[in-house]
């Protein structure tokens, strides 16, 4: 028993000696700006967790080499979410209270922003949501942001690609019922065509399935017996993550089915293309950047150095890691090194959330704006162009874009 | 003598609150959720070792009942106002919106009928087909829950969940628990439950109602779990179908099995060990420098030595670290982490 | 309902029936001989497919070779289980549980190495040209070849793997420890072979099963055993436990039910899916407790 | 042929078995015989080698096979038919033979000793495609005694043959252990039924707590009245 109560004390001292060096490190890291990030490197979000984290480790090289922000090197400390609530929970307060980034960014999946969102919002610390789409999670409140395109304005601009530029009447779509990001989009899509096309029924099928699931062979032999009864003119597929639409592809060409592909952002992976190979030839993706596009230097950029460092072309979650981190060192030299430096934490903070709103951004890979909370429907959510992309020949292919105006 | 016993008791529990006292008012955020936590973890853990160290069944059940206290009570105390704009409910239950112990109370009973009704049929099984059954329930539960969007709002979860869960709520419940299944367990009741434990046979013929223990043992650990994932809903502050999945299960029948199962010493060091350990090493897989080495992220690798301490543990020590026994001195110093 | 849809549901099923069939199998003869469902079988499975991933995209293998490889990595790692994790623990008889949680243990550690060395992405499945061609008949129904083939192999190993469990020696000794391990060891049958052979034979067919899940939806990743081996281990139930013709039958049960639940009712009900295999299991484990077919190993 | 010498055995801390000395030779048929619990079961167990003997020797045909596992000592050319029927009842008939003569190398031997075996019980010729589960109690019993007699053994251990059998049937098998005994094989007999071990048995041990009582040829130890008054006094 004694001894039992010795190594208990052990084990408190030393309980006590790391977090005596963690607080150390934390007083030597003063010079630097540490902002947080929750990725998840293991589980069922880790690919795009991983993804994410390499975009925002390439924004923090290139900043870091052109000198940092003001002068100042740029931390980024990620936090392993392990796809889980319970420790993605943990990790917002970690990040909060014991790390006190001035801002973090991250996560992949609406159920697990949820589960760290409402700590940012009472820690009065900004978050950017990386990759979770549901035009919703802003609501959690006014320190929560988004920086890829809600569901709404994604669907909206699917839609008329789909129906203007395309010309496509009749659409079936493949969901998967286990993902917010999906059913949403969906839903979204589904109600833009309709009002594009002028047609009730545009929708001509529609198929569901459950994450997880590898064989979707029932599913699309119904979609192939309805295709033969009426017209359909293309699939919009919505997945959640880029795991499965190459797999819904290769069966479908497998099945015979011919119809033309849209993939949403979530299949804008090398993955993708590697999995899926020939059968995903000539499918189309709607994304968030473009290299060939002029608009900005910047998405050319990020895809010259992101092949150079990691030697193969990134896709949309390496690029909305990539732009989390541009957004929040552009928030911090916006807010200017005097002032900055005058700041507490909390101060630093609220300056960074109030900056957010109302600037502009030219250092991530599209123009990024956020529209006036007041008056927008879904606030904190960012206006910014729909890249739409052909794979040819396993390549990513710039094929067009629509800015917010054309949409509206 | 039993002066003496009562002394005890009370100074322990005197030195209990001063020590919760010492660690709300010292501890930061991330240490004292990770208190709250252990002090959570270790509810639910005491739950499953009623249902399952106690009896002769095995159940890996306890996720859908959990699953729906954690609903239950989340519906019961979330605003109208956000359950009418995300959720579509019957008007009363839109409506109702309750103080956090009487949540807790209906979770709990919630979660006790559930796993009543959930499982009942499946006592027809014997051994390893009660565990698959079981395991089903947990699996079919999630399945539900993410497609019945009205009332769970599916995969994206139930959030903006008021923060109810304390550290005075959570050792208070703790303590409680802990007092209850010990006198459970001195009392008739826990000889019968023991005896079924060791020779469900031999308790049969020394005419023991099994099936009455059995279902009694397992109301009891079925609401002993319902109320943690109540304490865990209002410190996570979300609710999603994944909250209390196969995943979750599976650790928490690792943390029983580390600590050793049937004990309440057993569920309170095995809820440490995974609580803290997990939590304390997940910085080394993220990759340092040692004396100018750098030492590469390995992500998982927690994940991995836990699994091989799993299998070391079932091999070299199959009842667990606790070996069985009680450690009495420990476990009212348990409120330190 | 056309015949002609019904026909391209059933063509559907033949691989994915094909793969629960020969992981089931190794489920219900290690299930039978041991007395414990191993959790980890589902990673024996995985391995395989890793094998023969590595072997063809790293070591430039061709694809017949990689199958071996599949085959090899598959039976290395069911040995290894075997020897590390069951053969200790069950030496010192323990609680039925203790088992439980090691194989439990042993199927998370090795799905964990896995996603650490690779991560958890999926990544493509090497295929070959004779595999990839489409047959479509003249009434429209289209056939991958790829479906001929291993549905074909496994109908070659199913039948197999049954007569030597029937009628060789080895296979009749295995019953026989399955029974009872002590009597069988008096007769002079040494239970630690059986138990090997058992392996063997479970790990062999995982590792033939991951090809054809492989080739079938073209990745592999470390998580995909969890799933599909609990599909299998119902199967293994459904089909009476120890009853090898049994399982295979009951694994195409599941996977042309699961199929057709899909293909006959409404698209919103497809998502349904999972609770689908877990009511049939339980409804024929609450219809009939010992699964459809007579259990062949274990008289419990 | 098998020669015990001072054995003492037990499980775990418990001891069994407190000294024994017993000899079969090549031939005869040798009775043990005692009360409950006396360590009968316990002999045949350190026999087949399921226990280890913490002392003493077990030796037959001149060697040490105390040390070997239960796997190795039917090859030596010990059967051992036991109690509780120890048959494989998810098998047929036929593969439970099979499995008794699983160490015989050959397919021809199987065969041959295979067809002796239905000669000796040719009930179980009837019934070689049942499972054994469904054979009656005395079939079950001629079946585990035919399993045992597979491999030819020199020595055959039979433990309680007549345990929860008819009369009718209980002779029958005993007319069959006479048989198998004029066929070449010494046997090691446990029996409860004492009068009708020293029956058939040339020589007799009587074990009581654990060691030998008395010993000697059985038409001596029937006269013997501590035997009549103890064991034979119902008769």
């Amino acid at each position: 028993m004694g001894d039992l109560r010795k190594k208990w004390k052990g084990f408190c001292a030393t309980l006590c000696f790391v977090s005596f060096l963690s607080g150390a490190a934390a007083v030597a890291a003063e010079n630097k700006i540490v902002i947080g990030s929750i990725w998840s490197q293991v589980g069922v979000a880790a690919p795009p967790g991983q993804a994410g984290l390499r975009g925002g480790r390439l924004a923090v090289k290139l900043l870091n080499e052109r000198g940092g922000v003001f002068g100042r090197p740029l931390e980024l400390k990620n936090i392993d979410g392990q796809s889980d609530t319970t420790v993605i929970s943990n990790a917002a307060i970690r990040l909060v209270d014991e790390i006190k980034v001035v801002a973090a960014c991250g996560l992949c999946d609406d159920s697990l922003v949820s589960a760290a969102g409402s700590t940012f919002q009472s820690g009065k610390t900004p978050f950017l949501v990386a990759s979770a789409t549901t035009p919703t999670i802003p609501s959690i409140g006014d320190y929560i942001f988004m920086v890829p395109f809600g569901d709404n304005y994604q669907g909206r601009a699917v839609a008329s690609y789909c129906a203007k530029t395309l010309g496509w009447k009749k659409v079936a779509v493949i969901r998967d019922s286990a993902s917010a990001y999906s059913t949403e989009l969906s839903k979204f899509f589904v109600e833009s065509f309709r009002e594009f096309t002028g047609d009730e029924g545009a929708l001509a099928h529609q198929e569901i399935y459950q994450t997880g699931d590898v064989n979707f062979t029932a599913q699309l032999t119904r979609l192939r017996r309805q295709s033969d009864r009426q017209r359909i003119d293309g699939i919009v597929i919505t997945p959640p993550f880029p795991q499965d639409s190459p797999i819904i592809a290769k069966q479908a060409r497998r099945l015979g089915i011919r119809l033309p592909i849209m993939l949403t952002d979530g299949a804008d992976d090398p993955t993708v293309i590697e999995v899926g190979g020939e059968h995903v030839e000539g499918a189309l993706i709607s994304t968030h950047f473009a290299a060939e596009y002029p608009l900005t230097e910047n998405a050319k950029r990020f895809v010259e150095t992101y092949t150079a460092e990691y030697g193969a072309e990134p896709g949309a979650f390496e690029c909305l890691g990539f732009d989390s981190v541009m957004i929040l060192a552009e928030t911090i030299e916006t807010i200017g090194k005097e002032k900055w430096d005058a700041m507490s934490l909390s101060a630093r903070r609220t300056a960074m959330r109030d900056t957010i709103q109302i600037h502009k951004y030219v250092m991530t890979t599209m123009p990024i704006s956020y529209p006036d909370p007041e008056t927008a429907k879904y606030p904190r959510i960012p206006e910014k162009p729909v890249v739409f992309k052909e794979i040819k020949a396993g390549r990513r292919i710039f094929r067009a874009i629509l800015n917010p105006e054309d949409l509206y | 003598m039993d002066m003496n016993k009562a002394m005890r008791s009370i100074a322990g529990l005197a030195a209990l609150i001063g020590l919760l006292f010492l660690a709300e008012t010292f501890l930061r955020g991330y240490y004292l959720r990770l208190v709250i936590l252990f002090g959570v973890t270790s509810i639910v853990a005491l739950g499953v070792t009623v249902i399952n160290g106690y009896t002769n069944i095995f159940s890996l059940g306890f996720g859908g009942p959990m699953m729906a206290a954690g609903y239950a009570s989340a519906l019961l105390t979330l605003p109208p106002a956000y359950k009418s704009a995300v959720l579509h409910l019957p008007l009363w239950l839109e409506q109702m919106q309750v103080s956090f112990p009487v949540a807790m109370l209906c979770g709990g009973i919630f979660a006790m009928l559930s796993s009543v009704v959930l499982l009942l049929p499946a006592f027809r099984l014997r051994g390893q087909y009660f565990i698959l059954a079981s395991m089903g329930v947990t699996i079919v539960t999630g399945n539900l829950a993410e497609n019945f969007r009205s009332f769970t709002h599916g995969d994206m979860g139930l959030r903006s969940i008021p923060a109810f869960t304390n550290i005075w709520w959570t050792y208070g419940i703790l303590v409680a628990v802990i007092y209850c299944i010990h006198r459970l367990m001195e009392s008739k009741y826990g000889r019968a439950l023991a005896a079924i434990s060791r020779d469900p046979e031999l308790a049969g013929v020394m005419g023991i109602d099994i099936a009455r223990y059995t279902m009694l043992s397992f109301a009891v650990g079925s609401f002993i779990t319902g109320v943690g994932a109540v304490l865990w809903v209002h410190l996570v502050l979300t609710m999603n179908p994944k909250a209390f999945n196969l995943v979750y299960v599976f650790q928490i029948v690792a943390m029983l099995a580390i600590g050793g199962i049937g004990t309440i010493s057993g569920a309170l060091v095995g809820a440490g060990v995974l609580t803290f350990g997990a939590e304390l090493l997940a910085p080394v897989q993220e990759g340092f420098t040692v004396m100018g080495l750098r030492i590469p992220p390995v992500f998982g690798l927690v994940n991995v030595l836990m699994a091989i301490l799993l299998v070391l543990i079932m091999i070299y020590k199959p009842r667990g670290i606790m070996n069985g026994r009680e450690l009495r001195m420990c476990r009212r110093k348990k409120g330190d982490p | 309902m056309s015949a002609h849809y019904l026909a391209q549901q059933l063509i559907n099923a033949l691989s994915h029936g094909s793969i629960l069939a020969l992981l089931a199998i190794g489920y219900t003869m290690i299930y039978g001989i041991l007395g414990l469902i191993n959790f980890a079988h589902g990673e024996i499975f995985m391995i395989g497919a890793f094998a023969c991933f590595g072997a063809v995209e790293f070591l430039e293998m061709s694809f017949p070779a990689g199958v071996f490889a599949a085959i090899a990595g598959s039976v290395l790692a069911g040995l290894l289980i075997e020897r590390f994790v069951y053969r200790p623990c069950l030496k010192r008889k323990p609680e039925a549980l203790t088992v439980f949680i090691a194989s439990f243990g042993a199927s998370l550690g090795l799905r964990n190495l896995f996603t650490m060395l690779f991560g958890d992405g999926r990544r493509p499945f090497p295929s070959a040209g004779f595999l990839e061609g489409i047959i479509v008949t003249e009434s429209g129904l289209t056939v991958n070849v790829k479906d001929l083939w291993i549905f074909g192999v496994t109908v070659i190993l199913v039948v197999g793997v049954s007569v030597f469990v029937k009628h060789t020696k080895a296979g009749i000794a295995m019953r026989a420890v399955a029974y009872d391990a002590n009597a069988a060891r008096l007769v002079g049958i040494n239970g630690a072979t059986a138990v090997l052979t058992a392996f063997l034979l479970a790990s062999i067919l995982a590792g033939v099963s991951a090809v054809a899940y492989g080739v079938s939806y073209g990745i592999v990743t470390p998580s995909m055993g969890y799933q599909i081996g609990l599909d299998a281990f119902i199967a293994a139930v459904l089909g009476g436990i120890g009853n090898v013709p049994g399982a295979a039958v009951a694994g195409y049960i599941i996977g042309l039910g699961e199929i057709l639940f899909v293909a006959l009712l409404p698209p919103g009900y497809s998502a349904a899916r999972p609770t689908f295999v877990w009511a049939l299991l339980f409804l024929i484990l609450f219809l009939k407790p010992s699964g459809l077919f007579r259990p062949d190993m274990k008289n419990r | 042929m098998l020669s015990i010498e001072n054995m003492v055995a037990g499980y775990g801390k418990a001891q069994v078995i407190h000294g024994i000395d017993l000899e079969v030779r090549s031939g005869e048929i040798v009775a043990l015989v005692g009360p409950n619990g006396a360590g009968k079961t316990t002999t045949i167990r350190c026999i087949t080698g399921e226990i280890r003997p913490v002392k003493g020797s077990v030796r037959y045909d001149g060697a040490n096979i105390a040390d070997i596992p239960p796997h190795r000592v039917a090859s030596a050319g010990i059967g051992c038919a036991r109690e509780g029927r120890n048959i494989f009842g998810n098998l047929t008939v036929y593969e439970n033979l099979a499995m008794g003569g699983y160490v015989i190398r050959g397919h021809l031997k199987l065969r041959e000793r295979m067809a002796w075996v239905y000669d000796l019980f040719p009930r179980l010729k009837e019934r070689t495609g049942q499972l054994a589960e469904s054979l009656s109690g005395g079939e079950q019993q001629m079946l585990a005694i035919g399993m045992a007699v597979m491999n030819e053994p020199g020595l055959l251990l039979l433990d309680e043959p007549s345990l929860g059998l008819a009369p009718v049937v209980v002779d029958q098998i005993y007319e069959k252990i006479a048989e198998i005994c004029r066929e070449g094989a010494s046997i090691l007999l446990v029996e409860q039924d004492v009068g009708l071990a020293l029956d058939i048995s040339r020589r007799a041990y009587v074990m009581e707590s654990g060691q030998i009582r008395i010993s000697g040829p059985s038409d001596e130890l029937g006269k013997d009245p501590y035997i009549i008054d103890t064991y034979l006094g119902a008769r």
